[in-house]
């Protein structure tokens, strides 16, 4: 088990190196560079955009640029320094990590509460009006495009996003603050949530399903076990494949919402990388790219780690 | 026996209701974005300035109580002093009988011949329009903009998807079968392009478009961008299916004659995996539909004066636009609809070809 | 006395491609302490008939008629609650696949005390003792360890006798055991089957022993039925059944096992196989496949005739003198 | 209404008074406020620092502007120079000498504001290279630097190598940085360095300044508060110490709509409204919602009326011989339907604009242009194309080139949804003329690249616009780096400043010299003239065909006290003057 999770630590580190040069070479592609917005300002002479580029190391060849980067990440863990908020990039991601993982991980929560209880309902009362029901608005959760919804939802309950009101932003915690909160944080969840809550619901079922069919459950009834308790052991066993897929679903909610939280007003990643993205601001684009593939390695360890303490199979091969 | 499973693939997935529903309204969808030229009273580019923002026509059947056939009214734009919002009054007097097989804008059919032919409408008028989705700020239809910008959304995912499981298929069966250090090669490249979140990963890549490009390139670029997520899930699964196959009897046999590896792969191989293919297409062409919709809603994909679901649905995205004009959010009634329908359908496949549900979302 | 009487016991399953008849009017009876074979091929409905005196087919999609009482006591129709309280306590059961007879995330340990503390008043360590000494008595080597392995960590055999070791810690009165045999090795099997009878003798157990395997239950069981597409065609005790088989099917499977003085011969088989349970032919089940079919087998399903020594056989070729008149009743 | 501004009158009038504090007029506080309250506005990003020279982002200029003052300032309704930092001053007889008394002012921490800190910021952000945001061009003259010298803590000179008109003007956006507090945080080896000071993770109390409010808490992605800054110098008619607000809030709002629900919500107390929301907002204050929508003469400077352009060095030889010919832009300006634009893109909340300069900027609008205008006629743009024999030779519906090719063109604009859109309509009103103009939507900066490096046929396009056309000169006048239509008038070797006249139309020599001449005239009047005379020519060779302007369009909530709308239709407000009712 040991051995496992070392050697599991040990891969991440080559392929951060080849996602490293993935990120860079993605952003260097493309067309124009942080230097461009700076060209219809009057106030800035060409000269003095060379003079910027120099500064910021934008006049090297890209091969220079991504071996100097990777040499700072190394020796110094310096992940560079952003363009626009002559910062470094390492930081700013850090500011913003506090809210995106907190979202990240009630709306995985939410997720889960929601979708396992109907996934287990649905597939104990298979092909019923129940499960059509759930089903189709399951359906739907998946097919409504998020910023639509999002769109909508504001609409209809005339709210205005964020995660405060103003008068709560940068106040101390106080119940008042909090209640506030979580008159404001239902509506991402809500939003984030139900896109991905149809899938883990459908997953559920057909696990459930596939359990409920397994011959040792046949097997437990035999020895007449209460079906509360059968059912303890069908649940147990239906969930864990869906450990393996909060893993990968972790990088997603942390950085694919990026439209929704545009459109909600969330101080989270998503929203930020994008106009670093729109910006050329390179470094923060890469090490935010690098950043989400990095948490995906490690959420999918954390899941296989997981899977490994809950399943002797795996635990012991 | 093969018939038997078809027979029973067949009726179970004829036993899924609502992958019924979902085959009946692709079918009609994709009729739809066929003929749609031809459906489309008008063009989809052609801009009206009396009728920007002109809200859905009314059809009227009865004038003074007698029944004369469906026919709209001329209509009078005019503009609130105060508010300066857009206001139409109709014009009673005015009758345009609404018929079928009318001349209107020309267009080339499927880029064949040219005709001014449409299945229904009124002509081209001056006081009067059948906007059955009303108007959009130019004064276009939005109806035909609606079965126009389908073609891209449509097909978008379809094509996205043959091409990411094309891919996937190939790159997984060659991982497979081959196995050794191309396979382990192969497997950490998926697992590291697998670990970039789809969304973000998409817009930087929808960056790369030059944007200097015509949108007809843009828009296979875009499919293109959309396909580079879907294949590694496929892959990897393909792979797993190949590994399995690779030992059966049948295919050490067509090794033992001496068949290639190439042949191999593609006539025993990838045949064998089909089913799975079918039914993750299905599943993916969803998720692809609603990227190519937020990207173009980002501003990111497809530019006007081509258009599509998502690039329509962009215009409809300010709350004035949700109280003062809500019929420019059908566009995205029509991506729900289509997403749905491939979900079910996609769903009823699945539950039809692969009762044990080796298939997951990929 | 019997402890089972199963009479007329019917079990349908609805289907897409149809009406299952998987259990079709079976009657027979289970006496004390006694080992009742219930043999024939794959999908004739052995396992159904043993799920359903378990009450784990689930009705609907199945339909269960007829009647089966245990003791005196109905069981079709029985509730799943005071089911819960006859299976494993008065009825245990051993599968064919002890592999896949345990949950694999718990120690098959727990999972034997579990099944043991829901018909038992005991404490856990007294649980905990009393299935070490049946792992002991099943012969299990190690028994204190193996008790905290998981399933997966041990051979076919091992777990089936721990699958026996967990089903008789619930001191049932029955043991259906369902091909307990057929999963495993041939060496494993005979200590298997040596072990059950060892156990019978010790418990006082009845057992119904399902298998497809002749030879298995000549040495093992009191009395043989063969069942066919759904029906028993044959009853009789060992000695009579082999010394005398009378239905053309049982003389198929007997002539069928592999006998030393064979050599150099070609096996015989019975041609054909066992028609998939939704297209059951009309008339005798077995006319397709039968050497002496008649007209008659076509038509019309053969009352069972019976013979002396308890023997009984559903076949037209006992029938031949009431044929005209069966068919002039119809 | 406007008052000229006007340099001699200033030189007049400063006379050195003594040490009180500047009282704000009427125009500002015409009801008379209630003190304290918070006053909430958005903007559209976090800002990317605080520090007005090390960036170039408009929500740091914003907030910036909030807490640091220039020696002058401009009246926020009216643009007139009037004295900030430096309470007066004197001009010398050749213009090129100027005296600056400074006021007596202390900086948010209670240090007293001296001449140290304006010598220190010209040193080390205005006029230094490497600041990102820095004004060297704005201060050098004939290629010379504007010099300043201490002469005692309260007084500082000037030094100018020439004449030059705007320079109260540039002056009046040079923002001055305490020297106590920054000083030694300079890395004198590195000039560059200044960049990195005042950055959004710089503890905010060591953020000072002179400005009526100081920064007070900043929540990342979500708000910027400033508090009021105790020491300010303005007051109020009635001698009450400004601002009034206690707080102001600024909450991160990356998304219109977003900004729109949160206005309608009473969250935001003011902001500017698109012209398509202008309807349904006006609506909602008319069924008594609790704000008042404005519509207002353009005033805001940035952007620039939109105007479209064509390359006349455009790789396409052809095209670039083309469109270099007058005729064939104003034949390209009797194809562009303004008026249809204004009624669609901006729901007719939109002028005509000037070319560039607004109607409302009387200090140099030029009515003259208004009959030099080319309504929209496409018979005569036909006409004009016509008789350049550029006609449909095969009969495809479109206009053929000599060559024979088809006349078609790509026309750039930015992503930005109004651009867009007027692009459409002046694409589907070339189309009605046989000009095939292909629409290319780009990013922002993308297209500004893509211009400046004259890579492009035609473009679509704004700039930031500024009241004293001399700030704009770069773009507007040829042989400058952002006269991105016609390259050629740059020397090759050197771009800027030196133009190349021989490769300048006459016109274009015209408009040039009327720069060089209103730059360095002080009198007004003939600064006046001399722009007058770019406008007139540009009016009439439309190397920028202006299209319009939007309208200012404002909602305000009902309970702001002291916004309201002049007598000829500006706005009047400023951040220190208003109050919650």
């Amino acid at each position: 088990m040991a051995s496992f999770i070392i050697r599991r630590i040990l891969i991440i580190i080559p392929m951060m190196f080849i996602v490293s040069f993935i990120c860079f070479f993605l952003t260097e592609l493309q067309p124009g560079d942080f230097v461009s917005q700076y060209l219809e300002n009057p106030r800035i002479s060409p000269e003095q955009i060379e003079l910027i580029k120099e500064r910021l190391g934008l006049d090297q060849p890209p091969m220079t640029r991504y071996v100097m980067w990777l040499k700072q990440i190394i020796t110094k863990g310096d992940f560079g320094y952003s363009f626009a908020f002559k910062r470094p990039v390492i930081d700013l991601i850090w500011e913003r990590m506090g809210w995106t993982i907190s979202i990240a991980l009630s709306t995985i929560l939410f997720q889960w509460i929601v979708a396992v209880p109907l996934g287990i309902f649905s597939a104990l009362h298979p092909y019923r009006m129940w499960d059509y029901i759930l089903t189709f608005v399951a359906f739907i959760g998946i097919s409504i495009p998020n910023f639509f919804f999002a769109l909508i939802l504001m609409y209809l309950t005339n709210s205005s996003g964020g995660l405060f009101s103003s008068q709560f932003i940068g106040a101390p915690l106080t119940w008042a603050k909090f209640y506030d909160l979580l008159q404001h944080v239902w509506l991402p969840i809500a939003v984030i949530g139900l896109s991905g809550l149809a899938g883990l619901m459908r997953v559920m079922r057909g696990n459930m399903l596939d359990m409920l069919g397994a011959p040792f459950v046949n097997s437990l009834r035999a020895r007449g076990l209460p079906e509360k308790q059968v059912r303890k052991h069908v649940i147990k066993n239906a969930l864990n494949p869906m450990i393996s897929i909060a893993g990968m679903e972790l990088p997603n909610i942390f950085s694919g919402t990026v439209i929704t939280a545009i459109v909600l007003n969330l101080p989270t990643m998503g929203p930020f990388f994008y106009t670093a993205l729109l910006n050329h601001d390179q470094y923060l684009v890469m090490t935010f790219l690098m950043f989400i593939a990095f948490i995906t390695q490690i959420g999918n360890l954390l899941a296989d780690i997981l899977l490994a303490v809950l399943d002797p199979r795996i635990r012991m091969s | 026996m093969k018939g038997n499973t078809e027979l029973r693939v067949r009726k179970a997935f004829f036993k899924h209701k609502l992958g019924i529903i979902g085959m009946i309204i692709l079918i009609l969808l994709y009729l739809m974005i066929l003929f749609a030229d031809f459906l489309a009273p008008y063009n989809y580019q052609s801009t009206k300035r009396d009728f920007t923002f002109s809200e859905p026509t009314k059809i009227h059947w009865r004038k003074d109580g007698e029944f004369i056939g469906p026919h709209v009214y001329g209509m009078t734009k005019s503009r609130d002093p105060v508010t300066f919002a857009v206001k139409y009054v109709k014009d009673e007097e005015k009758i345009y009988p609404i018929r079928i097989f009318v001349r209107g804008d020309t267009y080339k059919f499927w880029g064949l011949w040219e005709t001014d032919i449409h299945l229904f409408g009124i002509g081209l008028q001056d006081d009067a329009v059948l906007y059955l989705f009303g108007g959009d700020r130019f004064g276009r239809d939005l109806f035909s903009r609606v079965l126009i910008g389908g073609r891209v959304s449509l097909t978008a995912g379809l094509i996205g998807t043959l091409i990411a499981v094309v891919i996937g298929a190939v790159v997984g069966a060659f991982s497979g079968y081959y196995g050794g250090w191309i396979d382990v090669v192969i497997q950490r490249l998926i697992e590291i392009l697998r670990s970039f979140p789809r969304i973000p990963l998409w817009l930087a890549l929808a960056m790369l478009l030059p944007p200097t490009w015509p949108s007809t390139t843009v828009y296979l670029g875009i499919v293109i961008v959309l396909s580079f997520i879907g294949w590694m899930g496929v892959a990897r699964v393909i792979r797993g299916m190949v590994l399995s196959l690779r030992e059966k009897e049948y295919i050490l046999a067509a090794q033992v004659i001496g068949q290639s590896n190439f042949k191999i792969i593609t006539k025993h191989l990838i045949p064998n995996t089909v089913t799975y293919l079918v039914v993750v297409s299905t599943l993916s062409i969803p998720g692809m539909i609603l990227g190519e919709s937020s990207i173009s809603f980002l501003g990111l994909g497809i530019k006007e004066p081509m258009t599509s679901w998502g690039l329509l649905l962009k215009q409809a995205q300010s709350l004035s636009d949700i109280q003062a004009h809500p019929w420019l959010m059908i566009p995205g009634l029509f991506i729900i609809l289509a997403v749905l329908s491939f979900n079910f359908v996609g769903d009823a496949l699945r539950d039809a070809l692969d009762p044990y549900r080796t298939v997951d979302k990929v | 006395m019997s402890i089972i009487q199963v009479e007329h016991l019917k079990s349908f399953f609805k289907t897409d491609e149809g009406i299952v008849k998987a259990v079709d009017d079976v009657s027979f009876e289970l006496r004390e302490n006694e080992i009742l074979a219930l043999v024939g091929e794959s999908g004739c409905g052995k396992s159904v008939t043993a799920q359903t005196i378990l009450g784990l087919l689930k009705s609907p999609p199945a339909m269960i008629e007829g009647s089966i009482k245990y003791h005196g006591q109905e069981l079709v129709g029985l509730s799943n609650k005071a089911y819960h309280k006859l299976r494993g306590k008065e009825i245990g059961m051993i599968f064919q696949e002890p592999m896949s007879a345990f949950d694999p995330l718990y120690t098959v340990g727990d999972q034997a005390a579990e099944a043991v503390a829901v018909h038992s008043k005991l404490n856990k360590p007294e649980i905990r003792d009393k299935i070490i000494a049946m792992f002991n008595k099943v012969g299990i080597p190690e028994a204190e360890n193996r008790y905290d392995e998981y399933p997966h960590q041990m051979s076919g055999g091992m777990l089936q006798r721990m699958l026996i070791a967990l089903t008789l810690a619930c001191d049932p009165k029955v043991l259906i055991a369902d091909e307990p045999t057929t999963a495993l090795d041939v060496t494993i099997q005979a200590q298997v089957l040596n072990l059950m009878r060892d156990l019978q003798n010790e418990f006082n157990t009845s057992i119904i022993f399902i298998t497809h395997d002749l030879g298995v239950v000549a040495e093992l069981s009191d009395r043989i039925h063969v069942m066919y597409a759904g029906k028993i065609v044959e009853k009789a005790d060992v000695v009579e059944l082999f010394d005398h088989p009378k239905h053309p099917y049982t003389k198929g499977l007997l002539a069928s096992r592999l006998k030393r003085e064979m050599k150099g011969q070609i096996l015989p088989f019975i041609k054909g196989t066992v028609p998939r349970a939704f297209e059951f032919p009309e008339g005798c089940r077995f006319h397709p496949r039968c050497p002496h079919a008649m007209e008659i087998c076509k038509q019309k399903d053969p009352d069972p005739v019976a013979f002396e020594n308890g023997h009984v056989c559903s076949c037209w070729l006992y029938l031949k003198q009431n044929k005209t008149d069966g068919v002039e009743s119809q | 209404m406007k008052k000229l501004v006007c340099l001699f009158t200033l030189v007049l009038f400063a006379v050195s008074l003594m040490a009180v504090p500047a009282v704000v007029d009427e125009l500002l506080t015409p009801e008379q406020p209630k003190l304290g309250g918070t006053l909430t506005l958005s903007v559209t990003s976090s800002p990317q620092s605080f520090n007005f020279y090390g960036t170039l982002d408009g929500v740091a200029y914003t907030i910036a502007g909030q807490f640091l003052n220039a020696l002058v300032e401009m009246h926020p309704v009216t643009n007139a120079l009037q004295p900030a930092l430096a309470e007066s001053w004197e001009v010398s007889a050749d213009n090129k000498e100027v005296t600056f008394y400074l006021r007596d002012v202390k900086w948010s921490d209670g240090e007293p504001f001296t001449a140290d800190d304006v010598i220190f910021t010209f040193e080390n952000f205005l006029l230094n290279k490497f600041a990102e945001g820095n004004s060297i061009a704005r201060f050098t003259i004939n290629g010379e630097v504007v010099k300043f010298e201490k002469v005692d803590d309260k007084t500082l000179k000037a030094y100018l190598p020439a004449p030059y008109g705007p320079f109260f003007t540039v002056l009046s956006h040079a923002s001055i940085y305490p020297s106590h507090i920054l000083k030694d945080k300079i890395d004198e080896n590195d000039p560059g360095s200044v960049n990195e000071l005042w950055t959004t993770d710089t503890p905010l109390n060591e953020i000072v300044g002179t400005g009526p409010f100081v920064l007070d808490q900043y929540i990342v992605d979500q708000k910027v508060t400033l508090k009021r800054n105790e020491y300010y110098w303005k007051v109020d008619r009635w001698g009450n110490q400004l601002p009034y607000f206690d707080q102001l809030e600024y909450l991160v709002v990356k998304d219109a709509q977003v900004q729109s629900a949160k206005f309608r919500s009473g969250e935001i107390d003011y902001m500017t409204i698109e012209a398509v929301d202008y309807p349904v907002l006006k609506q909602m204050e008319l069924d008594g919602g609790p704000f008042v929508v404005y519509r207002a003469q353009p005033t805001n400077p940035t952007p620039s009326p939109i105007h479209i352009s064509f390359n006349f060095n455009a790789k396409n030889e052809e095209l670039a011989e083309l469109f270099s010919l007058k005729n064939f832009r104003a034949a390209m300006e009797f194809a562009l339907d303004r008026e249809r634009i204004i009624e669609e893109v901006f729901n007719t909340l939109a002028v005509l604009g000037g070319v560039p300069v607004l109607p409302a900027n009387k200090a140099f609008y030029n009515p003259a242009i208004e009959d030099l205008r080319r309504p929209f006629d496409p018979e005569k743009a036909k006409a004009l194309l016509d008789e350049m024999g550029l006609v449909d030779k095969n009969g495809d519906g479109w206009r053929n080139l000599e060559s024979g090719k088809t006349l078609e063109f790509v026309l750039i604009c930015s992503t930005y949804q109004a651009y867009q859109d007027t692009a459409y309509i002046f694409s589907e009103s070339l189309k009605a003329i046989g000009v095939k103009c292909e629409l290319q939507v780009i990013d922002g900066s993308l297209l500004a690249q893509k211009a400046l490096s004259g890579d492009f046929e035609a473009c679509l396009w704004a700039f930031g616009n500024q009241p004293d056309p001399q700030l704009r000169k770069a773009i507007w006048s040829p042989g400058y780096s952002l006269y991105y239509c016609h390259f050629d008038t740059m020397n090759p070797e050197t771009k800027e400043p030196y133009a190349d006249l021989r490769n300048m139309y006459d016109w274009e020599k015209q408009i040039h010299y009327a720069f060089e001449i209103g730059q360095t005239a002080m009198d007004p009047r003939e600064r006046k003239v001399q722009y007058g005379i770019w406008q007139e020519l540009y009016a009439e060779y439309v190397p920028f065909i202006y299209v319009c302007k939007g309208m200012d369009l404002m909602g305000v909530s009902k309970t702001l006290g002291n916004f309201h709308q002049t007598a000829d239709g500006a706005l009047a407000y400023a951040v220190y003057t208003m109050f919650r009712k």
